[in-house]
């Protein structure tokens, strides 16, 4: 049977991957959108496992707003994106340093 | 005694200086010594009829407040005259000796710009002498004390384009400072026993603070303690050792304050302070023999110097030290008596003499150099009489007042059994070989012999302001207008005959009462008294005395090296080049003072503030913090790299320190 | 609290939440069909529907007890109110500030202006959130809305990049709060605050210090605290300075009301676990904020690290952990709030068309040019160094009395010499503007009548509440218990 | 009238600066009249403040109290005793020659100038009459404010240094101070100051309280060695700066320890007045020597000033070291008493040194000592003044300067011996390094052509340097009205500062 | 016992997937591993009994959002040899931090159990009949109506701003202006010129 500590193992997998591959990626801000989709992913894995285990839908609820959310974020994530893109023709992470100090 | 009528014998100089200092420029120079003659020729009638009043009157000494100063933690501290016969008597010299310097000045300074300010400065400074010796308390001791200093401040540097002379007025108020520090110290020291700055409450503990310790130095007698310091406030205004320095150097004021101030009343007023204290004096033999010491050194040593100075008035000067020296070894004896009494005769032929050399100097063009005077008797007859009456008194020729008082203080000495009296009678009886000696050589220099001033070329143009003759050639020496020559022959008259005339009642006829405190054990007076049959017996037998025999030699020395002999005194500068050295050097207190002392304070203070300061303080702390802080802040501006990924990493990081922080801590 | 008994009088203290959803909808269609045509029209409608919605709120939603809609995921209650006003009042300044500097690098938009108002619908969200749901979707409400605001100049490269920045560590944060909210879930079983605070009550259990250290980490990014607050400075500077105005003020009363839900009410049971936490982030906030803007030459910049500076003392009162610490804390809240419309505002006012005025080089001898902006901006430098008469002063004073109260000596002693630190920048700016001269001719500032009026007010405003600071003591006193 | 005479006191000269300020610099003829007319008025307050001033009792008088932050307790609350008044007073006295030496002097900006010394004065007022711990803060702080503009908009070249230290320095002491307040506030529940000085404290709680106190008053006073501001403030200050500067902003700090250190932690300053006699003695002395090597006139009056207050200090700490020596506290009183006097007397001969300096500066525009020389020649009636203040600064008798060192000096004697001589050292110090000022600026052969070409004092000059003469030669004479209304509030206070707080 | 297995495999797809999302020099490849991610993750939740949104991870995220990826990444040109080069000298640091996060929270669920929860206990099996869409839907419209509304204006918000940002008028492009469209008068579209009907001579 799975158990509620196997799904909270696995979802602090998955957030500390994500945190992981964002400090850990220096060339591409997609893959920071793509990090910040998984960060989303493992707290949703919380909610449903907690929401299982009590018997409650309010977890799941949580969840189906979240998944709403990370979309409209994907979106003006990627909007923003493009506008950098625009300006500075490349959306390398190491080239994001005019600001600083 | 009416109040009213002491409160008006410092008011009216008082008034006078401020109406002729104020508006002086409005009276002119007719309206202001007028006015600041009447103040003090109003003042010198009050004091004598004070003197009158209290001697032969038999008017009970007066002692009682003027007004409150302040009250402060229950003290009142109160201005207030005391005046019994050691005061009037001092009042009577000053206002006396002021007022001959008063009209004297008309003619002196006759041609200064400075006219109505120097009469406003003099009498002012009557007016703190005054309240000096009038003073009931502590406090206004000070007051006056602290008036008369910066009186001679402004006096010495009277001519204030001159360099030398301001640098002269500023040695000698800050030599007068250190002074007064003592002086302060000892006033706290017995205000802490007291409670009281009044002469009286002081007095009256005298007895009672001689048991008690003060636990500095590894315990003192308080009364010690307290006396010393009272004295070395005595030492800065009387110019002992080695707080005398200033005074030569305040010759650089006009020759009537040098006569005024510098010989015949602020400097005494030391010797009067002591004087004034006997009752607590009385009770520390070691204050005494400090006195005692300190007064006899100055007698000799100060007057050597005399000897081999050129500049007339500067002779004088250390005449004046000399005879301060005296003055204190006389107070050192516990013959307080005999001080005030060699004070009084010396306030009088001291400043004939004073001002015999100004007139003097008057006739040579303000030239001072005795190197380029001689035989001027028989062109200023006058001043030259006067002035050998007053060198007569000087070194104490039987009959004149000077032979008095000092001979009484010799024997005095002499007789007290006090530590360091003998050293101090062996000073003092040289001393009077070297007073004689330098007084002849003076005259004789001045008066007598070759009249070297033909010799010197109208080069002193350059005076000019000072110098109105200002011509250029020879000038055949005049005697001096009435005014001028008034005042010497006015002073001359006393500096001849007030010893013989007071001398009785003055030191063995108990003038001072319970003004002069002096225990049996200590009272060389009484002594002396028993000797005592006559002045004019005292005067016969002057001349049978060692003293006397050590004048004689003097004379005799003086007239050989100076007229008879001069190349002598050559040859003996080439022979004794060392002693010259020191001598010229003035035992190199100056150096000394001016070298090390003034150097090293700059040198402090240059280094607390620039090392202090500006280098720790300011450097270091102040600005190093705030640079420090600013250097961290570009440091830690580092760590916002502008990447993404660290500050990712920052965040991350900081949720895993904390996590871990308190997961270990719960 | 069934759902089915909502009438539409109940409704009563949700107004401004439902207003301003209505009253966006309006603006977005009068842009479409009006507003692209007539430059400007959008700005006075929205300033309109602000000063509507301020009224309609004072009408409808002064409660004066707390009432609890929605099944539990929202609560008015006085708190919300006053900061909603204050929400109304800060947008609309902001606003009205902006306009001529949007205008001038011509995207003054209606667009703006929707953002603007859906940024403070999401602020009222959190103002009003009683669940871990309503705080989730007000955060991100408020942030989606701001990162779009950010990146709004396309022709500014550093403002997409800021935005950029804002948008990927905002992300992580909201990931963080996620979880951290996933687990207090689990440990309770329940997304209402009131119910959580129920149930959380024992400190040190390791799974609250779990969920607890997640949450606060993500209020501490929102907040700005170090070291989760590297985004602040790049947004602020980086962003037009309209943003950077607007972001410097209103979404700060938002995380306010975040910080205080979440971990004074939610998480009241351990508050000991939470204000633990808070304390070394704190120091390092005030230490770090003060400390960095002195080397700062950017004034925008140099006001964001004033912010974390702030933040840093936002975040004492919280450290007190008292309802005294919360009243501190949200009076200082309001003061920043008031002072920072100010000083972003003369930054905005002071720039022109084709002249960013965000170095503080630019400041030299604003005397001369502009004597009322100077004026206006020295009494607000002053303000926020705290000297009083001024505003400032009382806010600094509430916290450190907050601390007292709770024996946090070194925390005292930490914040006055932090201040002490801070005052060196604020007193640098007042020396730019007065005593130094312009090395070059600058262009004039903003003249329109209005917007000088609004600033003047501001600068007065700071000045009255110093000199008479009992009523909004008072109030957050007030409404905090 | 004297139900609010003390907030007519405040808020007069506010009101008039704020009008200035409004009226503009196209209007300072009248800005000019407005600002000597509020002057004069408030000095004219101050008649019947002390003519009415009730001098047997050391309660407050003139007592104001309105509701000010009512939830703290924190109240508009105004009172004088014999220590604040004598200040106040001098306050009022001291703006007057400011705003007179401004006359056409100040160029740029006047209205603002004017306005700016007005607002200053209200403030000043301000800190003395407070009776609420909060409301004197309050004051206190404010202060800050005009002063920073007025070194840094009309001072000299490096006054934007100068300005920024004077405020961040002054500002570091004095919120440590806050810190302290509210920490007793929180305690007591008040902020009155009389429920500070009855609240009981623990020794270390009042050693901590001390330690704010003394961060806050010694900078302000300032002590060694948190001086060095002082110097560079002054010397880059305006001419009015310096005054107000040196006669008022510096007493503050010795109003605070005789207001707060003394009364509120008794026993921290039994416990820690070792060190502040100590570094009192080190002002007077260290000070001493570095005022003697300065090369700019404002900078030598200004070590001076730093010499002058370490009396003050050394005044109001000596009620321990008497207690400690003696056991009783007889002369603690006069310790204080010379505190006190020394502040007030201090302030005028400063100030009036600074006018001084600024009458040369204004024609001469150097403060360098070594520009100047033989100024006697050209301008007598001025070097006339400039002795005289130079004399009273070195406290000679008759003149106020002597009175309040006087009076220390007495009373650290019943302390210890080394305290009472290291002190005195001060007469030859002072003398050395304010007389060969004098020595180098005033006497002399005419120094240059520039100095040749000097006029003597203008009736304006004249008017304030004689006004200020006079009032330190009558408190120098007759100081006895000045002690007998400090008298019972300084004697109450000595009770207050060796009855100990610590709760049994 | 079959989901357990089945939950491992797919959790170790899981993991793996999110590895190659983060160390995939491509971003195609990320954005194909994020998918799978996704993919088995939708099956975990399938085993959860979490059936709705399952299928919605699925379809918006697989279906759109995951797309909408893909097409920034073809569409953005970016230049991929650029991006094939490694992590930096501190990646030990990040995998470091990483892996501590890992650790403290495992460290929490499985040695402390959470503090009062059975973590190693199975989840309830939900009755045959139960609709995990229909309760979900039962609640979302009526509890959640609040939430619900304020997801929609965020969803208004990511319209608004992607338009407002992406939205280029490039000058000479013919395109609609609605509220030109709709603002129209019918003076503006017919224009009446009155020409001579013949020349007048």
């Amino acid at each position: 049977m799975i158990t509620l500590g196997d799904i909270l193992t696995l979802s602090a997998i998955l957030f500390a991957l994500a945190v992981a591959g964002i400090f850990l990626n220096r060339k591409n801000v997609i893959l920071l959108l793509m990090c910040v989709e998984l960060l989303l992913l493992a707290a949703n894995f919380n909610f449903i496992a907690f929401a299982r285990m009590r018997g409650d839908l309010t977890g799941q609820v949580f969840v189906f707003f979240v998944l709403t959310v990370a979309a409209a974020e994907s979106a003006i994530g990627l909007a923003i994106l493009v506008v950098l893109f625009r300006e500075r023709r490349s959306i390398n992470v190491e080239d994001l340093n005019t600001l600083k100090g | 005694m009416n109040p009213q009528l002491l409160i008006a014998i410092p008011l009216a100089p008082l008034v006078a200086a401020v109406i002729a200092g104020l508006v002086g420029r409005y009276i002119g120079r007719v309206g202001a010594h007028t006015i600041t003659i009447a103040g003090v020729a109003l003042a010198c009638v009050l004091s004598l009829y004070m003197q009158w009043l209290i001697y032969w009157g038999h008017v009970p000494s007066f002692d009682g407040p003027v007004y409150t100063w302040l009250v402060s933690g229950g003290v009142h501290m109160q201005v207030g005259f005391l005046v019994d016969r050691l005061t009037t008597l001092m009042m009577s010299v000053v206002t006396f000796v002021s007022l001959c310097v008063h009209v004297y000045t008309i003619g002196y300074m006759r041609d200064d710009p400075g006219y109505t300010r120097f009469f406003s400065y003099i009498s002012l400074f009557t007016f703190g002498m005054l309240m000096l010796v009038m003073a009931n308390n502590f406090m206004q001791l000070f007051f006056g004390w602290e008036a008369v200093g910066v009186v001679s401040y402004l006096l010495i540097g009277f001519w204030y384009t001159r360099p030398s002379a301001i640098f002269a007025n500023l040695k000698a108020f800050l030599v007068n400072r250190v002074g007064d520090l003592g002086f302060i110290i000892g006033i706290a020291a017995l205000f802490s026993y007291t409670h009281s700055l009044s002469y009286q409450a002081a007095f009256a503990a005298a007895p009672h603070l001689a048991h008690q310790t003060l636990p500095v130095f590894g315990g003192v007698n308080a009364l010690t303690l307290i006396c010393i310091c009272l004295f070395i406030g005595a030492m800065g205004k009387s110019a002992q050792v080695p707080l005398h320095v200033w005074l030569p150097d305040s010759m650089e004021g006009p020759t009537p304050i040098s006569a005024l101030i510098h010989a015949a009343t602020m400097v005494t007023a030391g010797v009067f302070m002591v004087a004034r204290m006997s009752p607590l004096f009385e009770y520390s033999s070691t204050a005494l023999s400090f006195v005692l010491v300190i007064g006899a050194t100055n007698a000799l040593f100060m007057g050597i110097l005399g000897v081999v100075n050129n500049d007339i008035k500067r002779v004088i000067a250390y005449s004046t030290l000399s005879q301060l020296g005296y003055m204190v070894a006389a107070l050192g004896a516990s013959a307080y008596a005999v001080g005030i009494f060699h004070l009084m005769t010396h306030a009088c032929f001291k400043a004939l003499l004073f001002l015999a050399a100004g007139s003097v100097i008057i006739a040579m063009h303000h030239e001072q150099d005795m190197r380029k005077m001689g035989g001027l008797g028989k062109y200023m007859p006058i001043t030259a009489a006067t002035c050998w009456a007053g060198a007569l008194a000087l070194v104490a020729f039987p009959f004149f007042s000077g032979y008095y008082s000092k001979d009484a203080i010799i024997e005095a000495v002499g007789l007290s059994h006090r530590w360091g009296s003998t050293y101090a009678y062996w000073c003092l009886l040289l001393g009077a070989y070297v007073t004689s000696l330098y007084t002849f050589r003076l005259l004789f220099m001045t008066f007598h012999g070759e009249e070297r001033f033909r010799n010197v070329r109208a080069e002193h143009a350059g005076h000019g302001g000072h110098d109105a003759h200002g011509g250029h050639g020879v000038h055949e020496p005049r005697e001096n207008s009435l005014v001028v020559t008034l005042p010497l022959i006015a002073l001359a008259i006393p500096s001849v005959i007030l010893g013989y005339l007071t001398v009785g009642k003055v030191l063995y006829g108990n003038y001072f009462g319970s003004a002069i405190m002096v225990l049996p054990r200590h009272n060389v007076l009484a002594r002396m008294a028993r000797d005592y049959h006559g002045p004019f017996e005292l005067g016969l037998r002057g001349f049978l005395s060692v003293p006397f025999a050590l004048v004689v030699a003097g004379l005799v020395t003086a007239w050989l090296f100076v007229l008879k002999r001069p190349q002598w005194a050559d040859a003996a500068a080439v022979k004794f080049a060392w002693l010259k050295r020191i001598l010229d050097q003035k035992y190199y207190f100056d150096w000394f003072n001016e070298q090390v002392l003034a150097r090293l304070a700059r040198g402090v203070g240059l280094g607390l503030w620039k090392v202090g300061d500006q280098g720790l303080i300011d450097g270091a702390l102040v600005n190093g913090t705030a640079k420090s802080v600013g250097g961290v802040g570009g440091m830690v501006r580092r760590v916002q790299s502008g990447y993404l990924y660290s500050y990712a990493f920052w965040i991350v990081s900081g949720l895993a320190v904390l996590l871990g922080w308190f997961l270990l801590h719960a | 609290m069934s759902e089915s008994m909502m009438t539409l009088h109940s409704l009563g203290p949700a107004v401004p939440e439902i207003y301003l959803a209505a009253a966006i909808c309006l603006v977005l269609l009068f842009e479409a069909f009006i507003g692209a045509r007539r430059p400007g029209a959008t700005g006075t409608l929205s300033l309109l529907v602000l000063a509507v919605g301020a009224g309609l709120t004072v009408a409808f939603a002064d409660v004066t007890h707390r009432v609890v809609l929605f099944d539990g995921s929202y609560v008015a209650d006085p708190l919300a109110f006053v900061l909603k006003l204050a929400g109304f009042l800060s947008v609309a300044v902001a606003l009205l500030y902006s306009r001529t500097y949007l205008r001038n690098r011509e995207i003054l938009k209606g667009e703006y202006y929707v953002l603007a108002l859906t940024a403070l619908l999401g602020i009222f969200v959190l103002i009003s959130a009683n669940s871990l749901l309503t705080v989730y979707l007000g955060v991100e409400l408020l942030a989606l809305s701001v990162y779009a605001m950010v990146a709004f100049d396309r022709e500014s490269g550093v403002a997409a990049e800021a935005a950029m920045k804002y948008f990927v560590l905002g992300a992580i944060a909201s990931g963080i709060l996620l979880y951290g909210m996933s687990i207090v879930y689990g440990l309770t079983g329940t997304l209402n605050l009131g119910r959580i605070a129920a149930a959380v009550s024992a400190p040190d259990s390791l799974g609250v210090v779990l969920a607890v250290t997640f949450i606060v980490v993500a209020v501490a990014f929102k907040l700005g605290a170090v070291p989760f607050h590297m985004w602040l400075p790049d947004v602020y500077e980086g962003a037009p300075t309209s943003v950077t105005l607007f972001i410097g003020t209103a979404p700060k009363i938002a995380y306010f009301a975040l910080a205080l839900r979440l971990l004074a009410h939610g998480l009241a049971g351990v508050t000991v676990d939470w204000t633990r936490m808070l304390m070394p982030i704190a120091v390092l906030t005030l230490v770090v904020g003060n400390v960095v803007a002195l080397a700062q030459t950017n004034i925008k910049r140099m006001l964001a690290y004033s912010t974390i500076s702030h933040v840093g003392f936002i975040i004492l009162g919280f450290v007190a952990g008292t309802a005294s610490g919360y009243a501190a804390a949200l009076y200082y809240t309001l003061v920043y709030v008031l002072v920072s419309l100010g000083s972003f505002g003369v930054v905005v006012l002071a720039s022109r068309k084709g002249f960013e005025a965000d170095q503080l080089s630019d400041y030299k001898g604003l005397y001369r040019r502009d004597p009322l902006l100077a004026l206006a901006m020295a009494m607000l430098m002053f303000s926020t160094a705290g000297v009083p008469p001024f505003v400032g002063f009382w806010a600094k004073l509430r916290i450190i009395q907050a601390l007292w109260e709770s024996s946090h000596l070194w925390l005292v002693i930490i914040a006055v010499v932090m201040s002490v630190v801070g005052a060196f920048y604020y007193l640098r700016v007042v020396k730019l503007m007065y005593f130094d001269d312009a090395p070059q001719t600058l262009p004039p500032t903003e003249r329109s009548l209005g917007v000088r009026f609004a600033l003047g007010v501001n600068a007065a405003a700071v000045l009255v509440l110093g000199v008479l600071p009992a009523p909004l003591l008072d109030l957050c006193a007030h409404v905090i218990h | 009238m004297h139900d609010y005479l003390l907030s007519l006191l405040i808020w007069l000269p506010i009101a008039a600066g704020l009008v200035v300020l409004l009226l503009g610099e196209r209007n300072i003829v009248a800005g000019r009249w407005i600002s000597l007319l509020a002057t004069l008025a408030t000095l004219a307050l101050c008649v019947p403040l002390w003519r009415d001033f009730n001098t047997h009792t050391a309660a407050y008088q003139f007592v104001e109290k309105a509701a000010w932050i009512p939830r703290f307790h924190a109240y508009y609350a105004l009172g004088v005793d014999g220590i604040s008044m004598p200040l106040i007073v001098l306050t009022a006295l001291m703006t007057i020659p400011v705003v007179i030496a401004a006359w056409d002097v100040i160029k740029a900006r006047p209205a603002q100038y004017y306005a700016s010394f007005l607002i200053m004065e209200g403030l000043m007022i301000g800190v003395f009459a407070a009776t609420d711990a909060l409301l004197f803060y309050f004051f206190w702080e404010a202060m800050l404010i005009p002063m920073f503009l007025i070194i840094g908009i009309w001072g000299g070249p490096r006054r934007v240094y100068a300005t920024i230290k004077f405020f961040l320095y002054t500002f570091l002491g004095s919120v440590f101070m806050l810190a302290a307040l509210i920490y007793m506030y929180v305690k007591c529940g008040s902020y009155s100051i009389a429920a500070f000085q009855a609240l009981p404290l623990t020794l270390t709680e009042q050693r901590w309280i001390f330690a704010a106190f003394l961060i806050a008053f010694a900078v302000k006073v300032p002590m060694w060695p948190v001086h060095t501001w002082l110097p560079d403030a002054h010397v880059e200050a305006p001419t009015g700066g310096s005054v107000i500067l040196a006669a008022i902003m510096l007493k503050m700090g010795g109003y605070g320890f005789l207001r707060f250190a003394l009364p509120i932690v008794p026993d921290a300053c039994r416990h820690l007045y070792f060190l502040i006699v100590v570094l009192s003695l080190i002002a007077v002395i260290y000070i001493g020597f570095v005022a003697l090597v300065q090369q700019d006139m404002k900078k030598l009056i200004a070590y001076s000033s730093i010499a002058h207050m370490g009396f003050v200090t050394l005044g109001v700490f000596l009620v321990y070291a008497i207690l400690r020596n003696t056991g009783t506290t007889h002369g603690a009183a006069m310790g204080m008493d010379g505190a006190m006097v020394q502040m007030v007397s201090h302030g005028l001969i400063s100030g009036a040194l600074f006018l001084c300096v600024g009458v040369l500066y204004d024609r001469m525009h150097t403060r360098q000592i070594a520009d100047y020389g033989g100024v006697v020649n050209t301008m007598p009636v001025f070097a006339g003044f400039m002795v005289l203040f130079a004399l009273a600064n070195t406290g000679l008798p008759g003149t106020s300067g002597f009175v309040g060192e006087f009076l220390v000096i007495l009373a650290s004697f019943k302390a210890n011996f080394w305290y009472s001589a290291l002190a005195a050292l001060t007469l030859i110090l002072a003398a050395a390094y304010t007389l060969w000022l004098v020595k180098r600026v005033v006497f002399g052969p005419v120094g240059n052509e520039r100095v040749a070409k000097l006029t003597d004092l203008n009736g304006r000059e004249f008017l304030i340097l004689g006004a200020l003469a006079a009032v330190v030669l009558l408190v120098g004479v007759w100081p006895a009205p000045l002690l007998k209304v400090m008298g019972p509030s300084i004697q109450h206070l000595v009770h207050q500062a060796v009855a100990t707080k610590i709760p049994a | 016992m079959l989901a357990l297995i089945l939950f491992y495999v797919f959790a170790t797809f899981l993991v793996g997937g999110a590895l190659g999302v983060i160390t995939a020099r491509n971003p195609v490849y990320s954005a194909l591993f994020l998918v799978f991610s996704f993919i088995n993750s939708a099956a975990i939740w399938l085993l959860m009994e979490a059936e709705f949104l399952a299928i919605v991870l699925v379809l918006v995220y697989v279906g759109a959002v995951m797309v909408l990826f893909l097409f920034v990444v073809m569409m953005l040109d970016i230049n991929l040899a650029e991006l094939r080069r490694g992590f930096t000298r501190f990646a030990w640091l990040g995998w470091l931090t990483a892996l501590a996060v890992i650790a403290e929270v495992i460290t929490v669920v499985w040695r402390h159990g959470l503090g009062s929860i059975d973590v190693s206990g199975g989840f309830p099996g939900e009755p045959a009949h139960y609709s995990n869409t229909l309760a979900l839907g039962k609640v979302l419209y009526t509890r959640y109506v609040y939430p619900f509304e304020l997801a929609a204006v965020l969803l208004v918000v990511a319209l608004v701003a992607a338009i407002a940002l992406t939205l280029r008028h490039r000058p000479g492009l013919k395109s609609q202006d609605v509220s030109r469209q709709v603002a129209v008068r019918a003076g503006d579209r017919l224009r009446i010129v009155k020409g001579p009907a013949e020349k007048r001579s």
